[in-house]
């Protein structure tokens, strides 16, 4: 049993029209930040043993992420079975 | 969170546990007559939300009652989940307004989505088609970052949802005022369709008949009774635990093609929708109005969380769900139906002839109460009632016609009041069009919806000006349903009858509750005048804070018919050179 | 004509689009749902607006992976015309029928209002009965209709004649080049934004969209009349 | 300068309708998947040497996360001044 942790995010090329009202929001209020991006973090469990990469790599691909638009990089933890 | 932690009827009355509950020490002992022993902890709980006022309307019943409720064009007046009207050829149209004023206090953008919800299930739960959406809010001065964000979330609550639904929302009112500040009213109205034929009642009948569960999951959202449980939890898992129930409309849409492909099976017998005090009510109801009663086995509840009590789950108000009972051995068929949207239906009870609300966890009866006793038998308040102070004084205070210097300035400056300025802002987030039918779409006086397939139509809308009601409830309460019925007649419609959203203050207040009879008269006065009776309605009292109540806002939802849409009538002038006329006073 | 209306669980608009043939064309419509596992009758297949699935992950992300995508894909290769409306746009952009992607509006926010579009080609199957450079008023109501593609492929788009639809005077959602309707190289797939299903009445503002329809049932009975 | 990841997750028992979507549509393209939620992830970049950790949280309260329905945590990285 494993718990994957996928971010999601938009490709740079991209415009965030989320993130750019984020960062002029924020710096009305005198925030000093900048290039705010927003993404997906998508948590999930995962009960099987081999090839979990693999496994995420295709989940990714065929409906997590849209790889038009959006990369993605995930990490994987062990985790106690239910 | 087990059972065993909860304390014994003994404890419950020696240590006054029902007052967290919101049970007044009269109360709990009228329960324990009913019932003839003292409740246990699950039962209190049953018996506190279905005697709190959102149920029972233990203090605006009296009121209620003045309200003219027949006409030949009522088909359905209170009573069920929302009353029903006439419209020709065979059809009817169906709504009511409900009221989500203290979740969108909270979290404005569930709770608006959930109204819109809950109300919408009203309306299918009856047998008809949601044909139309409408809202009416009330907020304080744009001035505040707080309210500017109540106001973003909730109208974006309201346009999710209802988008999501497939449901135009074609319209509704939006007033801005400091008494609103802290107490922000979100009432929201849906209107459908059904053929006479199809109309459904939330009955429990006939012996042995099953109780079935369609729709979400129950988890432990919006429990208020919590109050006790939470002794039991830690920080961190108080912390996990949000205040207010969320929607999902996707989940909504599927319940709604479902019943509606559902009220057609002649294995239905009763449905009805899970609003406040979710399980309890819909049992507890239904079993009562059909002189039945009702058993059902909580370990067959379909549940979203792990451990749940029996209280838990009877005072969930998770969202999308219904109780439903069909005729015994046509399960299958149900089950099949409902798998259809991707839904489960699932047995939990049966339908018993003896008047009892019985439940059954772990092998145990939990619950046994008489079903008139929950629904039936809750207090009637008869609270005092005292003309204010500012009423009087106003009373006497001479009238005066302010002076205008400069006409061009003031109109500009009520224009740029955010109560006149346009609603652009906020309609063009609701799909006011799906369905093809939006034929005067907001901007105008009412929304008219043509009623698919033929050449009617009905205008829709909502009204109040509180600022009106407060100066004087009783001319205020006629005024806004003679407004509502202007706004219908300008559309091309003739009245046929009003919802209305009751907000007030508190009605333990003898000024606030003369505010409540006074505007009930005025409406009762109105709608009578105007042959449109009150056909089902909602009640919101106690929004105050710190002791500062809310203009009092009896919001009316008026439904009126177009015969010929050629007969529509829209309110922008038309053409250069046309003749302006002023009709009235 | 036999067309077939695709119903996802979470379409909205497929009533709305099934009166609109029926009033603007008198063919015959079918609604066929996601798991219809072979659409070889039909002549033409419509994807109606709403919200698939719920949105969830991404507009169009569920519904792509749905068995009568297969049978979309099929028609779409057999040169038969298939028309994605909103919600149907997305789904064609999910599936890999069309280029590029749909981010959220600009200005975040839902948008529902008539807007003006040109027809920037009317050399195509759903549009063939609209002059060149005409303006329409179509409405739009969606929350991520803010089109998005890569520089070679808004390159290809122009080069191809692959825009159909832009929008002129104003543009509701951020989307590049004014991008309201783009179809497929073949010219066959047809996504599309604004809702001509609901410019099909006066009562309703606008009969812009009934030249759509219309095109798409003429241009069918041309070629199956030069086939015949 | 420094570069800020926020992670803004559902709490716990609120409903999560995409990430059962998910779930289930991962499930029947026979992933031994359960538990997806959706999530959102959050970077920008601030600009200040003092208190950034306050000034996160303060971004997070204020703009970034409703915390009526949401949970969030972060993590702060040193990023190169532009
Ligand atoms: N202000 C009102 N005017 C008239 N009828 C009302 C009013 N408030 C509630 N009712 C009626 O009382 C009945 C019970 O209402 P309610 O408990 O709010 O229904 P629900 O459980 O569907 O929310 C309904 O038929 C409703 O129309």
């Amino acid at each position: 049993m494993y718990k994957v942790k996928v971010f999601v995010t938009l490709k740079e090329s991209v415009i965030d029209p989320e993130g750019a009202a984020a960062t002029k929001e924020l710096k009305k209020s005198d925030f000093p930040v900048d290039n705010v991006r927003v993404g997906k973090y998508i948590e999930l469990t995962i009960d099987q043993t081999d090839n979990v990469e693999d496994a995420v790599h295709d989940m990714c691909k065929n409906l997590l992420v849209n790889t038009e638009v959006e990369d993605y990089r995930f990490e994987i933890e062990e985790a106690a079975a239910k | 969170m087990s059972q065993m932690l909860e304390p014994n009827p003994s404890q419950i009355k020696e240590q006054k546990i029902y007052q967290e509950m919101g049970m007044s020490d009269e109360e709990f002992e009228l329960a324990e007559k009913l019932l003839g022993r003292t409740p246990n902890y699950t039962e209190t709980g049953l018996f506190s939300v279905m005697w709190s006022e959102h149920c029972s309307y233990k203090s605006s019943k009296p009121v209620l009652k003045k309200f003219p409720t027949e006409g030949k064009q009522v088909l359905q007046g209170p009573g069920e989940g929302a009353g029903i009207v006439d419209i020709g050829d065979n059809q009817a149209v169906v709504f009511k307004i409900e009221s989500h004023n203290s979740p969108s206090a909270i979290e404005p953008y569930e709770g608006a989505a959930t109204g819109v919800g809950g109300i919408a299930r009203d309306v299918f739960s009856m047998g008809a088609r949601p044909i139309a959406a409408m809202n009416s809010l009330r907020f304080g001065e744009l001035t505040s970052p707080r309210v500017r964000y109540l106001l973003e979330q909730a109208v974006a609550g309201i346009a999710d949802y209802g988008n999501a639904l497939g449901v135009p929302t074609v319209g509704g009112e939006i007033q801005f005022d400091p008494s609103y500040e802290s107490n922000p009213l979100v009432n929201a109205m849906v209107v459908g369709l059904l053929n006479h034929e199809d109309m459904q009642k939330g009955q429990a009948k006939g012996v042995s008949n099953t109780v079935m569960y369609v729709g979400a999951a129950t988890g432990r959202d919006g429990i208020h009774g919590a109050t006790f449980s939470s002794v039991e939890l830690s920080e961190d898992e108080e912390e996990e635990r949000a205040a207010v129930q969320a929607g999902d409309p996707f989940t909504e849409k599927l319940l709604m093609d479902a019943c509606l492909e559902l009220v057609q099976s002649d294995a239905l017998i009763g449905i009805q929708d899970m609003g406040a005090a979710g399980l309890t009510s819909s049992s507890a109801e239904m079993a009562s109005k059909a002189g039945y009663g009702v058993e059902m086995n909580l370990d067959l509840i379909p549940q979203r969380e792990e451990d749940m009590t029996a209280y838990e789950m009877m005072l969930s108000e998770s969202q999308e769900r219904m109780l439903i009972v069909i005729k015994k051995g046509r399960e299958q068929e149900i089950i099949d139906l409902f798998a259809k949207y991707d839904l489960e239906a699932v047995s939990v009870g049966h339908v018993t002839d003896d008047k009892m609300l019985r439940l059954l966890h772990k092998g145990e009866v939990v619950a046994e109460v008489p079903a008139d006793a929950l629904a039936e038998d809750a207090p009637v308040y008869h609270k005092k009632s005292e003309v204010p102070a500012y009423f009087r004084e106003n009373q006497e205070m001479e009238v005066t016609v302010p002076e205008v210097s400069n006409f061009e300035e003031t109109l500009l400056q009520l224009l740029q009041q955010p109560t006149i300025a346009s609603k652009e802002w906020v309609y063009q987030q609701f799909d006011h069009q799906v369905g093809s039918n939006t034929i005067v779409t907001p901007g105008s006086d009412a929304a008219v919806v043509r009623i698919p397939g033929t050449n009617k139509g009905i205008a829709i809308t909502t009204d109040c000006n509180s600022r009106y009601i407060y100066l004087d409830p009783e001319v205020g309460g006629k005024i806004a349903v003679a407004e509502a019925a202007r706004n219908v007649v300008c559309s091309g419609a003739e009245p046929l009858a009003i919802t209305d959203g009751l907000n007030f203050g508190s009605p333990d207040k003898p000024e606030i509750f003369w505010q409540i009879e006074k505007s009930a008269e005025g409406i009762s006065e109105a709608c009578l005048a105007l042959n449109s009776p009150v056909i089902g309605g909602n009640v919101s009292l106690y929004n105050e804070k710190g002791g500062k109540a809310i203009y009092p806002t009896p919001i009316i939802g008026m439904v009126g018919l177009i015969p010929d849409l050629a007969h529509t009538t829209t309110q922008s002038f038309k053409e250069a050179g046309d003749l302006v006329y002023m009709v009235g006073e | 004509m036999k067309i077939a209306i695709v119903v996802f669980p979470g379409t909205t608009c497929e009533a709305d689009l099934y009166a609109a043939i029926k009033q603007t064309t008198g063919e015959e419509a079918e609604f066929v749902r996601h798991d219809a596992e072979d659409l070889g009758g039909f002549d033409a297949i419509l994807i109606p607006g709403g919200a698939s699935y719920g949105d969830a992950v991404r507009p169009g992300a569920i519904a792509k992976r749905q068995p009568v995508i297969k049978e979309i894909v099929k028609a779409a290769e057999a040169g038969k015309p298939v028309l994605g409306i909103g919600n149907g746009f997305q789904i064609l952009l999910e599936a890999g029928l069309l280029p590029g992607a749909m981010l959220r509006n600009e200005q975040l926010k839902f948008v529902c209002k008539p807007v003006k579009l040109q027809v920037t080609n009317n050399d195509t199957p759903f549009t063939s009965l609209y002059e060149n450079g005409e303006i329409v008023s179509i409405p739009v109501a969606h929350m991520k209709g803010n089109f998005y593609c890569s520089d070679a492929e808004l390159k290809q788009l122009q080069n191809n004649n692959q825009i159909i639809f832009t929008y002129t005077s104003e543009n509701p959602n951020g989307s590049l080049a004014d991008i309201a309707g783009i179809t497929n190289e073949k010219g066959n797939v047809l996504g599309l934004m604004p809702h001509p299903e609901r410019a099909v009445d006066q009562l309703l503002g606008s009969t812009d969209g009934v030249k759509l329809f219309q095109s798409i049932v003429q241009n069918w009975r041309e070629t199956h009349v030069t086939n015949a």
